[in-house]
């Protein structure tokens, strides 16, 4: 955002690499890749890819940040330093640290966590490679090794962005686009009942817009939840 | 059992101080209490109270947009503020008060940063928004907003001369655009809040931050909390959030 | 110090501001500004202003720190990022944590500590704004805070600096005149019995100067006595 | 229990999986995983999972080697790939693992250095080389040098454009002049053996690592682990780790 | 028990090891003991044993004083010298030692700091004096500030070079204008003492350490320990400083 | 290593320093110079010099870092900011990190820690001043200072480097040596079973110069040996 184009970013509703404003690039998603993790994925979404690790339930140390009746989650998001064009400094940035939290909250409303009282489970992000939309990456990846890893789940978290480039609401923005987007609205939710447990907005857009670009998404997102349960069924039926 | 008590009144579309859902604790507003910041405000609501102070600065400009000025915004959770603060390094909800405070300020394109650049590429205006943190009862968010923007639109840029800073000559207002109101909806089962105070915050299911423009339309959201909302949930706390945004915008 | 001027400072016995040289800036007082915290006060002499909070007595963690029959002091002493010309970046400096050690050595002499035993106390001193004089301008706000928060005293503390300028021993020192000054002695004491807590020194002094200026502070901080003591009466009696 | 199991197998001369005490894992070599960086490779010896990428930057050359292009070698004990890692900071051993691979690289003369400087004193070229643990199953020193060097092997040079560099145009292969080979060889009671997995590493006495060039010369060790090593048994694990990397080498 | 018996030994006008109330350990001053350093002294007093080491380099003045050298005091309670002390960055006291012999150095106008000057505003030489602690028994003030002292004298500033430092030909000497010495005066019931060991420290109700010039002036003070002084005892403390600073002084 | 020399390094059989290439430097060493630790010990090759302190055994904190049976070792090896041309910033370089590690490891099997369970021996290294092999310095010091603490050892732990300039082997590199050789081999052993614990190299050597190195070092360590001897007999003779 910020940024602007001196040309259009779309052409005879075609977007950059080819894709009409409601298609989401090719994504890949796979569960177990991470042996030593109790669960864990890897998502990719075009270019982006996220690797997912949930470490836990374990008891937490030391004893007085247990909670009694609940299990903490502790989440990390993180990007690898060659993951973009310059390469980062490894230690927790700023936006790094906001959104470790804002996964989160994506995340928990989906986990019965009073059944491990006393205990954390670490969810660990890293960011691969980065080509926009990486926070919803990460979250789809971070859902996926939660199942993977049994945790009980009232239901998958879905991530998937929205915004609008030039004149036209569009879904799951790359990197460029984001650059030059008028407006980016990454989102999480539950889909069996369409909680929104991530909802983040940058740019410029009148109140009507951001509704559409939400309902959009919401059902935009049943795509990336089945390829979410393929890639559960996967697992199970090889 | 207060919190319980909380809870239930809440639940009864009451509050503890008797103020209506929808209503704002009493909201003062001071600007310049920082003689020697170039720009600052103060800002109470209810018992939530926020001085922010404005530096300029020179610096380099970033590589990607060499004729703009830069705007970088700091929060501490000052330990004076709060019991449960300590001293400290920002954590992470620190951290998302800043990012989200200088979020509404960017992305409203408030400033014209093109005319904070002195030598494109090499010079231009950097300035620094702090957000320091007095006392804290609740909606932070809102208060750090209102108080920034309060302060930017205070803030004198000082003269160069020989290409240094000579901060006892003020002139020029900042170049203002646009001006952000962020407003925060909390929800509560089927009620909608706004201004929680802390003891409230604590009972809350979410929290949905918007931050409005003057035609109204909005330039920046970030929902908070450990439940999720609904579409149409959505849809009715950014409404509730851009009609409060226009009591908030008469009091600049 | 260090720097020289080329203009005399003190013109026909009055300073840059019209002070004379024995005169202190505008003092204001107020305690209770704090809801929070136990107690706390904000200080000002001329523009400087300082906001001071005590948390506690509470209990300490991890318990090998507590004192089996004492409270602890802890005192942090910062300057607000905008308090002076050139920002500052947050994060203590070795200035600031000289100075949180010297406060707290300042206050200690006046509390009766072993009442709290295995507590702590917190004393957190904010400089909001900064034009010389800032640490004794804190040690007035703590002092203030812990009166406030209802610490068993044996007296209050009372800070104030004394320095000479041109040929001049003056006494409240704004920043310009610190910046120009040929000394500059910040001291703290409890007026009652006259006992110094605080003493450090800049510059470059006679013996004699220096015994002079340190009866010149002990005299006039008696006004700023009566000051901490007017507005501690202000809170019981509105 | 299993920790003595591991170890009595060892010491009779087997190993839990099957392999022979001087036998590689499963190797397997991807190479361009990360398209953003400017090289990357990917390497798997069993379950151990480690990602090298490259990335290139300009930068201000040291004093002392006004014409010579930098090599920067980072290594995090990524939190995902054991449950024994934390965030934070590298520690010792994650400090180690960086250097150690640096020193290879570094003393085999890999890189022609001296190609990498576009302005002596000045200006020259920065290789970052970041190893990203993905799993750890042993033997992270092998598995992370030679992800290295096949990363180095692949990696494109940015073009200059106006002294900025454009990433969207890579071209000229990195100068290469060596390649090393690190074989850690370990050691439990009089046995010697090769690529241990983790539950390994946990019983062995001790271990060398040994870089080796082209031409069977060394160019790095490091002795690990608690327990001396004799003369001898020194000569025996360089001779072996020589003899290993010949194969390790036809997999490039 | 212990702590007890040095109390009553002190009260009564005694000291443990004999000495006078106003009597100082043996002081051994030994110069020039790191060769690799442009300065460097050790001072022994007692069993408190101090390095201080100073490197010469090349820096960017403060805008302030834009025609002056920089001088930057370091100091680490290095983990050797004591059992209470721990690896890590300087806590309270280490900060306070570093800038109180700082301000010693720099109040007393020490070193001709404008001769250090070799391009206003651009270039000047900055002076690191870092103390490091081999032994504390007390008294760590008035050592580190007299070691720092005896260093300075002996530096050698490096030559230069086409604008490069050659350490290896020192020749002119740092411009020194005058030398304070540091004596810290402690009080115990109604009784005066120097020099304390660190138990004595411990026992100690205050402690006044004062910076003395060659004529006799103070140009730096800075009270200590967690009991106050009445006016008159102030005076004598510094009478008793003053006198003591010129045995001191001799030893130079 | 890296850097080449336009000008051979040995001429005539002779080094810099006049040594011939089987010869180290003049050694000093000293043991109990510092009064506060429970053991310790000054040595100097030439111009390189390290001070090692021991505290410990003492109760470890927290308990959950001790191990049961067995004491646990803490070694830092430190430049002091002085002791090389450019100044060292303080904070343990990754460089120090290193050095720090592979000391402990090449200290531990002389040690017989199993005889102090739960507790912690501190070994602190500084190098006071720095001109090649300061590592293995470092360790001589650690060796005599752990045996000052009287530490029950198997060994006493010699350390001694070797490596290769032009085209010749020697020992006991100094500092420009160093930069100059082709290669470097720090070592350390336990010289009554000839035990090598610390085994690193930099450069480029064929197995058999490698070989021959270990060798040398091996035989050439003997003289060290009898110095830590003589250091620790004068503690107890004079």
């Amino acid at each position: 955002m910020g940024m602007k184009s001196k040309e259009k970013m779309i052409v005879e509703g075609k977007r950059l690499d080819g894709r009409t404003p409601d298609e989401i690039r090719e994504i890949e998603m796979k569960v177990g890749v991470i042996p030593n993790a109790n669960g864990s994925a890897r998502v990719s979404f075009g270019r982006t890819t996220a690797v997912a690790a949930v470490y836990g339930p374990r008891i937490l140390h030391p004893r007085r940040l247990q909670e009694p009746d609940t299990a903490i989650i502790r989440c990390r998001y993180n990007m690898a330093p060659f993951s973009v064009d310059e390469r980062i400094r490894p230690g927790s940035s700023r936006r790094e640290k906001e959104i470790s939290k804002v996964t989160r909250l994506a995340l928990e409303p989906a986990l019965f966590l009073e059944k491990y009282p006393e205990t954390v489970i670490d969810i660990y992000i890293e960011i691969i490679q980065a080509d926009g939309s990486t926070r919803v990456t990460g979250i789809n990846a971070a859902s996926l090794a939660l199942a993977d890893a049994g945790a009980p789940m009232r239901d998958l978290v879905v991530g998937l962005a929205g915004g609008k480039l030039d004149d036209t609401i569009i879904i799951d923005l790359c990197g460029k686009e984001d650059n030059y987007s008028v407006a980016d609205i990454p989102i999480a939710f539950l889909p069996r009942k369409n909680e929104i447990t991530l909802l983040q907005m940058d740019g410029q857009l009148n109140p009507d817009e951001v509704k559409t670009i939400v309902k959009n998404v919401l059902n935009a997102g049943k795509k990336v939840y089945e390829k979410q349960k393929e890639a559960l069924k996967k697992k199970y039926h090889k | 059992m207060r919190h319980d008590y909380v809870l239930k009144l809440l639940e009864s579309g009451e509050r503890l101080d008797g103020r209506k859902l929808d209503e704002f604790r009493d909201i003062k507003i001071e600007v310049d209490t920082i003689e020697r910041a170039e720009g600052s405000a103060r800002v109470k609501i209810g018992k939530t109270d926020i001085i922010v102070g404005i530096k300029m600065d020179l610096g380099e400009p970033f590589p990607d947009v060499p004729n703009q000025g830069m705007l970088r915004t700091g929060a501490e959770f000052s330990p004076i503020a709060s019991p449960e603060f300590n001293p400290g390094p920002p954590g992470e909800d620190a951290t998302e008060l800043a990012r989200v405070v200088d979020r509404g300020i960017r992305e409203s394109e408030c400033i014209d940063l093109e005319k904070l650049c002195l030598k494109p590429g090499e010079q231009v205006w950097t300035m620094f928004v702090d957000i320091h943190m007095m006392n804290h009862d609740g909606n932070l968010i809102d208060v750090s907003a209102l108080a920034a923007v309060a302060a930017l639109m205070r803030t004198k840029m000082p003269e160069l001369e020989d290409g240094k800073i000579n901060r006892e000559k003020l002139k020029e207002k900042l170049p203002i655009k646009h001006i952000p109101i962020t407003v925060t909806v909390g929800k509560i089962s089927d009620k909608f809040l706004i201004d929680p105070t802390k003891e409230e915050e604590q009972v809350l299911d979410s929290k949905l931050m918007v931050a409005v423009m003057e035609d109204g339309k909005i330039c920046a959201m970030q929902k908070s909390g450990d439940q999720g909302l609904s579409e149409e949930e959505t849809s009715r706390m950014i409404d509730l959030a851009i009609k409060k945004s226009k009591e908030i915008r008469k009091l600049l």
